[in-house]
């Protein structure tokens, strides 16, 4: 920890970040991000298990956007959703420097995207095999069944679009749900609206997804989204072979294809 | 600002295996009882259907209760196409709601969003929803860090907005104050559970939350804080979403929006959250409120400014329920201190 | 207390359409129920929510006069989902209408004042109201002078009632277009409208302003208006935020503590400048 | 069940499968007269939303049809709607979804006779199924006190 802090403050002493996106333990003990400008609001700084959110997030933010040069501590998920940003051309050369620490708790500070590619490359993060089994649970019912069970579970939405603001890859200026001609997703928080906007959601984030799991982790309602993201994560490395968040360069399935991309379910 | 004024009309003891009985007898009669439910970490109210789902291990319900008296989409008008012209229908509000389990800051919560909605131009779903609801508020036992009604001139033991107000005194009973004739109403239609008592002190079984700030201090200075840099600051994490003002007892904006096929449709109104950035835009593109900042000082003022000079009175009922939720770890009681710091 | 549902809209005929100028319209509107119309009554200044039904509700000032009964009109440009399908609308189809919901100009108080009224493309129909007003009671007032700029000559609205102003010799009127602006047979003045108030200065002496226009409009007009020692009290302008219910509930056109739908949309200079910037 | 008309939407693309609608309707070969055809310049141009609107508004079975691979008049709009639909497709049938009432085809200009057997197809597949009210039935859940009827789907 102590090398960490030296680290953003030496960052943040020679001028080479005007602003340091980290993590501080809040007033009720919560962990939650801090935005360091002084070298002296460093010793605030907090990592590790608890410090879970997405800070990749705060790269779209206006006012963060404002800062000529920007610092940011990401563990292995922001890494993917930045290295997947800048694959989407969304960040800038030069922009941000991006800071991590290993398993071994050394401080990592990456030259390019290049470097992050080969990191994550290396550091795979394990299948989450729980997951993986609640899906294939669902999957073994019947459709009744699992029609059900999601009814259930998105009617409980209350459309506070949680699961948009802290989703990384959402960084989209004018949302579709925000488009009203015409008006493709019903805005009140009914069930219809609440399938249409998460059905939404999936399908611009497939293969785009890189599956941190910032979205259920945050819902108020505890609608377990993660499911979706992972179901759709792994349709994709199984039909396409793609993952997302694993390249410098843009490899997006949806706007590709292969001739002999299967089609035994077209007539 | 001491809000705990109220005239209890009588006072029980109910026993606590009872409730069971309680809260069968009432959906016997056909209303509709909303008690708090748990799945994974959200509690929620939802409609009894047996007493093992009824949860009560938990420190504050993760949504407030206000859906009893503004649901999150709810319809205003209905209407038809016929013959060229339409015919407009309104909506009826039926059944009789009995909320159970709420704490009494957010009965205090409901009573400041009915003040609100029923001033001047009164809005008339909430007024039949409010006409036909019974709180029975449930005293806390326990209390975290977010909690800071004390903080807001109320305490676990307030029973200002309550019908009825239930308080674990220990060996298997409730201690239950009647406050209003719509509380001795549903008490006299299930006598028989109940027993007569003497007035007890609560304090002694209720939470007792340490206050976190001064609140008539910052009514005192709100004014000049509108310009403060805390607010920038502050707000950084803030990533403008709605889950505060969704999950805030006291938060009442709303959206209005028709859905409609060619025949007929209804008019909805549902919640709508100062946070988001479309909530100010003008059609010509402007925003008066145009960074995130803005929209968080918005919040913070309303609750703790202009509620104050509007309505007499905060709408901040020291739930803690935003801080809770927040995505980002945002904290009211940090923001507040930052101010009067400052 | 009300008992009624204040979300119930009135049924209103389309009785005329008028096309204003690109993308503008006006509406002529005739109440469906006898009732309704002889119940209905509103002051200059005063707003309203029409809804086509299926697309939802819109916010648009009361551009007719309250002296004019049996019919209300509006005037809007066509931007948005609601605005659109308004737009779309023919004679004789029925739209709804609630309403009037704000505060009024205070026309009683300005009796035997001079007005001049000051105005920026789309913003002359929330002042038209008042001008008629004024001019159904020409006797009461002194000198009225109507100053208002556009875009473009095709971008003026009501080009046909600024015709009849110019004929009438109790009505001093002035026009402006942008420059570039100008059409060949344009006979007006030609630049922003702030700059053309300086060229034809009015009397600040028992004169009241009324300003409404664009927000850059209202920030340069403003110094003018106080350096030809108009004072805060005599300056008029109104606001438009977005709105939702129209009745200070939805919480969407607060500026500060105000709710510009109950406790405006018109506000004296002064009490605009107690209000944060956030309109 | 048998006096059931399912209602179908086709969403079909300019130049192949409509050209083949027209060919079968040039050929006079009869088909179930259930369906309802939208014209799109490409499959490619299908949004999936389109598909759920379809639901919403009361449609019992969705055809979405356009040229065979190779044959897009675009050059590869239908091979990029060929993958959406596996994503898609997926998706739905996760949330449980009933995606039986979904069928996608190739049709080419010339193939007006494999248009209407298509068509024949669906619709007694789904008079098999019944109707389909589950999605459209999601609009009213949720609202506090809608008045149960008042909001019909189209008939």
């Amino acid at each position: 920890m102590q090398e960490l802090n030296n680290k953003i403050a030496e960052l943040l002493t020679n001028n080479l970040v005007s602003i340091f996106i980290s993590y501080k333990k809040g007033l009720n003990g919560k962990i939650k991000p801090a935005f360091f400008t002084k070298p002296n609001e460093v010793y605030e700084n907090y990592f590790g298990d608890e410090a879970q959110q997405n800070l990749a997030v705060y790269v779209h933010k206006p006012e963060v956007k404002k800062y000529s040069k920007v610092g940011i501590l990401a563990n292995i998920f922001a890494l993917k959703a930045l290295l997947q940003l800048y694959a989407e051309n969304q960040i800038k050369d030069n922009y941000l420097t991006i800071v991590t620490v290993n398993q071994d708790n050394k401080v990592i500070v990456f030259a390019d995207f290049n470097e992050i590619e080969s990191y994550i490359a290396q550091h795979q993060i394990e299948k989450n095999t729980n997951k993986q089994k609640e899906i294939n649970e669902l999957l073994s019912l019947s459709r009744e069944k699992r029609w059900e069970f999601w009814v259930e579970q998105l009617s409980s939405c209350i459309k506070c679009y949680a699961c948009r603001a802290i989703c990384p890859m959402c960084y989209c200026s004018k949302c579709t749900v925000e488009l009203n001609q015409p008006q493709w997703i019903s805005v009140p928080a009914h069930s219809l609206g609440n399938f249409e906007w998460h059905i939404m959601r999936m399908m611009h984030l497939a293969c785009r997804c890189i599956n941190c799991q910032e979205c259920s982790r945050v819902c108020p309602m505890n609608i377990p989204l993660h499911l979706l993201t992972t179901k759709i994560n792994s349709d994709m490395e199984e039909e396409f072979g793609q993952i997302a968040g694993m390249k410098t360069t843009l490899d997006f399935a949806l706007n590709t294809f292969k001739v002999d991309d299967y089609e035994n379910f077209i007539r | 600002m001491k809000i705990l004024s109220g005239k209890i009309m009588n006072y029980k003891t109910l026993k606590i295996d009872n409730l069971d009985l309680f809260f069968n007898e009432i959906k016997k009669s056909g209303k509709n009882l909303l008690v708090p439910k748990k799945k994974g970490k959200t509690t929620y109210f939802s409609s009894f259907i047996n007493i093992n789902d009824v949860e009560f291990n938990y420190i504050q319900t993760t949504i407030s209760p206000k859906s009893a008296l503004f649901p999150k989409v709810e319809e205003l008008i209905s209407f038809k196409k016929d013959d060229g012209t339409y015919v407009v229908t309104e909506p009826s509000i039926e059944k009789e709601t009995i909320v159970f389990g709420l704490r009494p800051c957010d009965a205090v919560g409901l009573e400041y969003l009915s003040n609100f909605f029923l001033n001047e131009k009164s809005d008339f779903t909430v007024r039949l929803r409010k006409e036909n609801t019974t709180l029975i508020t449930l005293a806390c036992k326990n209390f975290d860090e977010n909690c800071f009604c004390t903080s807001v001139g109320l305490s676990p033991a307030s029973i200002k907005g309550s019908d009825i107000c239930l308080t674990d005194i220990g060996n298997g009973l409730f201690y239950a104050e009647i406050i209003t004739d719509k509380g001795e109403k549903l008490i006299a239609e299930h006598s028989a559970l109940f027993s007569n008592a003497e007035k007890i002190n609560k304090e002694s079984y209720v939470a007792q939350v340490p206050l976190k700030f001064d609140s008539d201090n910052l009514i005192k200075n709100i004014k000049n804080y509108y310009n403060s840099e805390k607010w920038t600051i502050n707000s950084l994490p803030c990533l403008g979403c709605g889950a505060c003002a969704f999950v805030c007892p006291t938060c009442t904006c709303f959206n209005i929006e028709d859905e409609a096929n060619p025949v007929c449709g209804t008019r909805l109104r549902c919640w709508d959250s100062c946070a988001f950035g479309i909530f100010t835009l003008h059609a010509s593109g402007h925003n008066p409120r145009p960074i995130q900042s803005n929209r968080w000082r918005h919040r913070v003022l309303h609750k703790f400014g202009y509620s104050v000079t509007n309505m007499d009175t905060l709408s901040c009922v020291g739930c803690g329920r935003c801080i809770r939720v927040c995505p980002a770890g945002m904290n009211i009681i940090e923001q507040i201190l930052d101010l009067q710091e400052a | 207390m009300e008992n009624n549902n204040m979300y119930l809209p009135y049924l209103m005929k389309i009785d005329k359409i008028t096309c204003e100028a690109p993308s503008i319209k006006t509406f002529k509107l005739k109440f469906i129920n006898k009732e309704d119309e002889e119940s209905f009554n509103f002051k200059a200044g005063q707003f309203g929510e029409y809804s086509i039904f299926g697309e939802g509700e819109s916010t648009f000032c009361i551009a007719s006069s309250p002296t004019r009964k049996g019919y209300i009109e509006c005037t809007f440009r066509e931007v948005g989902k609601i605005t659109s399908a308004l737009a779309n609308c023919e004679e004789g189809n029925i739209i709804g209408f609630r309403g009037p919901y704000g505060n009024t100009f205070p026309i009683e108080q300005w009796t035997g004042k001079n007005l001049i009224f000051i105005a920026g493309g789309i913003a002359l129909p929330p002042l038209r109201c008042v001008i008629w007003n004024a001019l159904d009671l020409r006797d009461k007032f002194k000198d009225i002078t109507i100053l208002y700029g556009a875009k473009t000559a095709d971008d003026l609205v009501y080009k046909y009632e600024l015709e009849d102003w110019k004929n009438r010799n109790d009505v001093k009127l002035i026009t402006t277009v942008d420059p570039g602006g100008e059409t060949k047979d344009w006979t007006g003045e030609v630049g922003f409208v702030p700059h053309i108030l300086g060229k034809y200065p009015p009397h600040s002496n028992n004169t009241i302003a009324i300003v409404c226009g664009p927000p850059i409009m209202i920030k340069l007009t403003m110094p003018i208006l106080m350096k030809l020692g108009f004072t805060n009290e005599n300056i008029f302008t109104t606001l438009e935020n977005r709105m939702k219910c129209g009745i200070g509930k939805c919480g969407h056109c607060m500026v500060g503590n105000n709710y510009v739908c109950k406790d405006g949309p018109v506000y004296r200079y002064d009490e605009l400048l107690q209000l944060p910037l956030e309109y | 069940m048998s006096d059931f008309e399912p209602k179908i939407i086709a969403f079909v693309c300019n130049w192949c499968t409509y050209a083949g609608a027209d060919l079968a309707g040039t050929s006079r070969i009869k088909y179930a007269h259930n369906i309802r055809i939208v014209r799109f310049p490409c499959t490619g141009r299908i949004d999936f939303m389109l598909l759920l609107k379809a639901f919403q508004s009361g449609a019992d079975g969705i055809i979405v049809s356009g040229c065979h691979p190779a044959d897009c008049h675009y050059t590869a709009g239908n091979y990029h709607a060929r993958r959406r639909w596996i994503v898609f497709q997926n998706l739905l049938n996760f949330l449980g979804i009933d995606t039986r009432r979904i069928t996608f085809s190739w049709v080419s200009a010339a193939e007006g006779a494999k248009w209407g057997h298509l068509v024949n197809e669906v619709v007694d597949n789904i008079k098999k199924i019944g109707p389909y009210t589950e999605y459209a039935k999601l609009g009213k859940i949720g609202i506090g006190s809608i008045s149960e009827g008042n909001y019909a789907r189209i008939e």
